[in-house]
């Protein structure tokens, strides 16, 4: 297995949190992981983004020039990040965000209202959280059990008084791919 | 018909700032751009970019432009101003530019008499590699690298180069002033057009500090920022002109 | 010049934001001393940031006074006197 | 401790140089390290260790000097112009024989230039960092873990022969996390006192810290000093590592990050038929020559992959002798290689 | 029986001097030599020894001793003080050195409050290297880098560092002081000795700046350097206290 | 003007540049080429130049990079440590692609070392000088008139170029005084304008020197325009002399001040019935290698001689790339060659 | 300690010249208030200069007031009180 | 003919101008000819020295271990390069300040009491010229009417009044090597 995902979005919008949760949950399931953003001229208001990557052997780079998956939470990161997706790829999109269509017809698409859901949940911090939920659901390489447990590690301290509002919002994610209905 | 009263300075190049919102590195870029405009000067004028957040200055500036290597601004403006001694120089920088790194050649420019203007924007931290505690950064304020706060027993007392370089000989004009506030704001385009005229009339080394904002790695709102600086700022770094050989005369 | 600075005397405002440039910072908008500065709620602009605005029906009140000229750290703003 | 760490290359660096036993910290900010001061600057204080943000890298350079030559276990940290600027001062270290930790994390020359990763200061690393003839020992990890293994251990080779150590990285390897496990914590307190340390005379003849000879036969016996120091060093401190050479018909030479990024080019070329390995230096000073000329015995071809315009080529050369093709493949400014291309370039040279 | 009343310190080797025939540096080095012997400090002490003529100090205190490279001897100081913050810690520079190369790490130094003690040699000239211009060199003082004599507008004026270090926070004691003349001589020692007591009691940066001679690139004899520097050098270079910690608290 | 005069290296350095149009100086003392500035100190400001002792070899590079920036013919000279300083500044001359003269009079290293004469710093002129893929135009005199010509090319080639231009000798060739003649001097008015210098945007676009690039691929553009000029460079630059080379079956490669030294040794083989030759590189960077790889059809063994332990060696061993045999014979820390032990380790090496 | 500082207590003079130290640089010749010291006419030391030294006639005249040793360079003077 | 002399003595004795003359004068002879000076940390006191070489070819190297000549102008200049001229070479001594004996026996001595005769001519400065016109008169290798053309070429201009001292400093050297009994 070789899982290559890259999370892209604003600045604020903690795609690198949510990567860091990836890696480490990916850890803790004794995979092969590596964890990259990024990192431009301190200059903002760009978008940030950080590459992810899961793999049962050791992995030659981390980074990727054809992701297997791309999470996005904004347009211009769908822009940028959408077409260097590999064939039959996955992409994890912000709908609430994004109302562009994306024109390739070979992806996996799912939308997730992320904002939206992290909004009824109190707080849109969390939307990330939805976008990383909806990942899992979808891939299945690591169980989300895992990642819950995850939180705690990757979490700043003055934080982990978020991590049931956390685990609600990857619930969420989790619950829209895996029984959409019940959203 | 309207008449324009304010508006965007034709010595400022079209590219948008790639500065933080609400960070005051482009009021002074506007400040700067307007007094070439007022003076007729952005065709003989050269300006040197430092390494900082405004690193990228030189596509800012309509008028020529050079890049420095990081708190050598000053020696770079020497070299062009040796050369073209009839032409105007200035030197725009930060406060790790200018007061940790780039400290011997500040203060061998400004001792030189050096016919230059420098703009030297405080603002108290390194915000170009994210943050870290600059030779300005206030006591107890954190950064990355004085995360428990600035200790003065290891890190020693936020510098004062306007105060340090006005001692020397060599200044012709050096004057604290801010960017908070409107108010402010034209009191720091009066000392800064001073500073340039003075060049032009050649009567040596000029700078201006500015206490600036930095939201981002103060890690507060842009409004909050001004109000910081207002509030915690100023006091360590006093308002005034320090210099003024036009007093003396 | 910027295209854009112009639309304004077409427009006949006395306070013109260049959208595109703004970053939403919100320092016109305490520095108005008649309080018509707000940032739009409704859009954004290509960089994300909910642009500057005056709502057509301040901009009567405008003095031209120029102070949110002089805060403006991304020189965004034309201001015209009558 | 021995459990698996997620952590950023950076950090691993600081985490690492406590745990030798180092616990001054003198840099001066510079992407893409900085995370490399502010975790010493978070981490150090609770050892009751020093981390002083100097006013500039020739300032902390120098502290480096001093602290090394009062007998400290001390690091100082840079990117490539960084670094630059620390050249005389590491020549004064080498020249007065002291041990300390140099890390480079590199990115795009000359210049400013960009923050992006690169392998360009290869040269300054291993041939010229400065004036006069002296080497450093150079350590090019290639993942998080070997980061975390090759800083520790350059504590102690750099004790055990007095001379500065530089590990050197790119900001590809700073910037990304990976797991990672650390060596027990060393107590600095516990390491052999060092006698030539300028620590106050009491007790004993008074220490000197120098590299100044007025007689130039002096010097040159300093320097003989220096260069057995070098040979001793090249005979036993070379460490290289092979990937699917056993049985290689090609082999791509390549360190650090471009070394990752060659293995998978590796895998597809045999995948697509090619016999490849890959050579990768672990040390760059001393230079796995014997070791590398040994493999033209078997390899046919050899292709050097670097993130610069091919400085490591030279030593590549050096070694092959013009005993067989060496074909290079490199990017420059910050821009990393692609595996694609490599698989080309190894495809193209076997005429395919 | 006679009894010595001044007589070589302890804390000097043997080693000769290999200054030139009545250069001053020597009685600056018998000064500081004194001093640890009063204090009784010599098993812990750390001398740092500058590029200049002084560069072999390191041969003649008879204390550990540190090379540093030109114009950084504050920063092994800093290095060396950091390690050992209960050893004392002396720096011994030249005005090329801490005046010129040196001027960042000086004044870094003093604002940390670094706690060590710089003796600043001040002879108006690069005498190591054969008499080339200091920044500390008077105005119309020809150097064979000023072969014309000292221009104030392309050269700037004679910088006085002490002055300029003494505006800074970190300092301690700061004094400039002259060996021309015994009676100046003991002043001398006096200021030297408080920087050093504060040291001991940790109470930040000291530095005394000795005015001093260079009969060789002065081009005169050794008396009439004495008079020169009495004459020329001391106008410029006020002998003062310019701070001093115990007079504040 | 063609009469000869008797003058010292170090001072025909200053001649030279002031005809071949320079008008600024800037540098900082340092033994053992203080003459030079002294020389400009008293010469320049005959023809309305500008000396300036900077505060600093870091300040001197950098007012090199902002007069040479503005168009300026400018020079700087240094000995070896202070070189070391000016590495920062020289990497962003290179990146900017600016044209300007620094001479290197080199002494023994490392460190403070000593003040005699050396050429250990050949490594870093020629590779490593500081960070990023910047290489200079090295040439390496080794007699005064050669040194009058040279400084005087390097001006015109750095403009051809816009590449900074180093002209390395050590402290032996700076000191000594032998007959020179000087060319007619350029009057630096009539020198080509250099469009994209910054003097003031008057009637034109603006001009920008940088070395900075946000984007990694721009940055790597410039890299590949700076690597396409190197190779321009090497084609039409590369200069070397040969010295009894004919009929030689061993060559002595050596340069500067040691292939002086080189000459009498070969002289004395001669006498003792060994047909040795003396192959001298001129230009450093770019080494003539092709030419020396020329040499291994007639030479059977090669003697490499430096003040040095061994650097340009390197390049020796490039260019013969194992063909034949190659000895090294060199002297460190300030100390220099003697003909006889050249000679001696010529006989050995004929096994005689 | 040099050995050459103890020679003088046998020769009981008050002010003695570590002869091989001196540079003939003639400050303690200026300095001294009763003028009894001065450059040996007829003899240089192995650096070839002319060593301060005091007369026999006139080593009584010394008060021992240090300032020879305070102003000697080369440190080269030791004096001595009764 | 390869001629290489060293200069030597202590600093103020004018061991350099003389050997930058006698450069001067094998450059006006049409012969090559080279200078080159000790230079030792700017340390006072020490002794300077020059070594000069008149040659016929090319010179290979500006230093030479063996010298044919020397010239000492004291005592440790003596000690240090006596032993090193070549066999049956020339030694020209100032015997003014030099006690010491030579041990070689090789060695062709000139004795010039040159201090003597230059405070008899009324500055012991000119003392280097009355050894260098000894040494001329020795070594025949270039016209003494060369070496006194060359002194306005080689003192500096505020100097030139003493020119006429100087060549009559130099004439007393030569002559006392080619006339001993009038001296
Ligand atoms: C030689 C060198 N050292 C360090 C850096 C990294 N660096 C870039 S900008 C900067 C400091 C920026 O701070 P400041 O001058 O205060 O400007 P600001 O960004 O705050 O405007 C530093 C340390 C560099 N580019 N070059
Ligand atoms: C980096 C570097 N630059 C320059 C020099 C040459 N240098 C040696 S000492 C010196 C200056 C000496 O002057 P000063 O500090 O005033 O000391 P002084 O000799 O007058 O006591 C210089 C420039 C050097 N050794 N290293
Ligand atoms: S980091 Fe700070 S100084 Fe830099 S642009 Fe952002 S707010 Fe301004
Ligand atoms: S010009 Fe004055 S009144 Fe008008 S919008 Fe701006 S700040 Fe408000
Ligand atoms: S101050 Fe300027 S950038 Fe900020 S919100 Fe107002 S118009 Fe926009
Ligand atoms: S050159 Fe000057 S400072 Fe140096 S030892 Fe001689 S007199 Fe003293
Ligand atoms: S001690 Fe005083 S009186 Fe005696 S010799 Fe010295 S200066 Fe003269
Ligand atoms: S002061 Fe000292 S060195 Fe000078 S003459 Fe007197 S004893 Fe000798
Ligand atoms: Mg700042
Ligand atoms: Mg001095």
């Amino acid at each position: 297995m070789n899982e290559e995902v890259i999370m892209a979005g604003f600045g604020g919008q903690g795609v690198m949190s949510i990567g860091q949760l990836l890696a480490y949950s990916g850890m803790k399931a004794k995979l092969e992981v590596s964890w990259m953003p990024s990192y431009g001229p301190e200059m903002r208001g760009g978008t940030a983004n950080c590459t992810v990557i899961v793999a049962s052997e050791k992995i030659p780079s981390p980074l990727t020039t054809h992701p297997n998956s791309v999470i996005v939470m904004n347009l211009p990161s769908q822009t940028k990040f959408v077409p260097k997706v590999k064939e039959q790829g996955l992409v994890v999109k912000n709908s609430s965000l994004i109302d562009e269509k994306i024109e390739r017809d070979d992806l996996t698409i799912i939308e997730v209202p992320a904002n939206e859901i992290a909004e009824e949940l109190g707080n849109t911090r969390v939307a990330n959280m939805v976008m990383l939920g909806a990942y899992i659901a979808e891939k299945e390489i690591i169980d989300l059990d895992i990642v819950k447990n995850s939180l705690a590690n990757v979490l700043p301290e003055r934080h982990h008084g978020l991590i049931p509002l956390n685990e609600k919002a990857l619930d969420r994610g989790y619950n829209l791919v895996k029984e959409p209905a019940s959203v | 018909m309207m008449e324009k009263v304010a508006s965007y300075p034709d010595s400022l190049t079209e590219k948008k700032f790639h500065y933080c919102p609400g960070c005051t590195h482009g009021i002074v870029h506007r400040l700067v751009a307007e007094i070439m405009d007022e003076m007729g000067i952005k065709e003989e004028t050269i300006g040197v970019a430092p390494v900082g957040c405004s690193v990228l200055a030189y596509d800012y500036f309509d008028c020529d432009m050079h890049e420095a290597s990081h708190g050598r601004a000053p020696a770079v403006a020497t070299g062009i101003k040796r050369v073209h001694p009839d032409k105007m120089v200035f030197t725009y920088q930060g406060d790790g530019d200018l007061a940790s790194i780039g400290t011997a050649e500040i203060v061998h420019a400004a001792n030189r008499g050096e016919n230059i203007t420098t703009v030297f924007i405080n603002n108290a931290i390194y915000g170009m590699t994210g943050g870290q505690m600059a030779p300005t950064t206030l006591e107890g304020q954190k950064t990355t690298t004085s995360p428990y706060g600035r200790n003065l027993k290891e890190a020693g007392n936020p510098i004062r180069m306007t105060e340090m370089l006005s001692v020397l000989d060599g200044p012709a004009f050096i004057a604290r002033v801010s960017v908070h506030d409107p108010k402010h704001i034209r009191q720091a385009k009066k000392a800064l057009r001073k500073a340039f005229r003075l060049q032009k009339e050649g009567k040596g080394f000029t700078m201006i500090e500015v206490l600036s904002t930095c939201p981002t790695n103060w890690g507060i709102k842009p409004q909050e920022s001004l109000e910081w600086l207002e509030e915690y700022m100023m006091p360590v770094y006093p308002l005034d002109v320090y210099k003024d050989i036009e007093e003396v005369e | 010049m910027a295209e854009v600075k112009d639309k304004t005397e077409v427009q006949n405002k006395k306070m013109v934001v260049d959208e595109e440039r703004c970053k939403g910072c919100g320092l016109c908008v305490n520095v108005c001393p008649v309080e018509i500065i707000e940032n739009a709620e409704d859009r954004i602009n290509q960089n994300g940031y909910h642009p500057a605005e005056i709502k057509p029906e301040n901009q009567d009140k405008c003095t031209s006074c120029t102070q949110c000229y002089q805060i403006c750290p991304d020189v965004c703003i034309t201001v015209y006197k009558e | 401790m021995a459990e698996k760490q997620l952590m950023k290359g950076n950090e691993v660096i600081g985490e690492a140089a406590i745990r030798a036993g180092c616990r001054y910290f003198f840099g001066y900010p510079i992407t893409p390290q900085n995370d490399i001061p502010a975790y010493m600057a978070r981490e150090l204080p609770k050892y009751d260790g020093v981390f002083l943000q100097a006013e500039s890298e020739v300032a902390a350079s120098n502290m480096v000097y001093g602290a090394a030559g009062a007998g400290a276990r001390v690091l100082t940290s840079s990117s490539s112009p960084g670094i630059s600027l620390k050249a005389e001062g590491i020549s004064y270290i080498a020249g007065a024989e002291l041990p300390c930790v140099i890390v480079n994390i590199m990115r795009g020359g000359p210049g400013l230039g960009s923050i992006q990763p690169s392998q360009s200061d290869y040269f300054q690393a291993t041939k010229g960092m400065a004036h006069g003839d002296f080497h450093l020992i150079v350590y090019a990890p290639s993942n998080v873990q070997e980061l975390a293994d090759l800083t520790f251990k350059a504590f102690n080779v750099a004790d055990q022969y007095r001379t500065p150590v530089m590990v050197i990285g790119d900001g590809m390897l700073g910037q990304m996390m990976e797991p990672v496990e650390f060596m027990e914590p060393i107590d600095p307190d516990e390491l052999p006192k060092k006698e030539w340390a300028t620590d106050g005379a009491k007790g004993r003849e008074k220490n000197v810290i120098n590299s100044l000879a007025l007689d130039p036969r002096d010097l040159e016996i300093l320097n003989e000093r220096l260069q057995d120091k070098y040979k001793e060093i090249k005979a036993q401190e070379v460490m290289y590592d092979e990937y699917k050479m056993e049985d290689a018909e090609m082999a791509v030479v390549a360190y650090g990050t471009s070394a990752r990024i060659a293995t998978k080019a590796i895998d597809m070329a045999r995948e697509a038929g090619i016999k490849a390995g890959l050579f990768r230096p672990i040390t760059l000073y001393p230079f796995p020559e014997q070791e590398l000329a040994a493999t033209t015995e078997k390899i046919e071809q050899y292709l050097t992959v670097e993130m610069s315009a091919g400085q490591m080529l030279e030593d590549v050369r050096l070694a092959v002798e013009g005993r067989r093709p060496i074909e290079f493949y490199g990017r420059m400014g910050g821009m990393v290689p692609e595996t694609d291309a490599i698989l080309n370039k190894l495809q193209e040279m076997r005429g395919e």
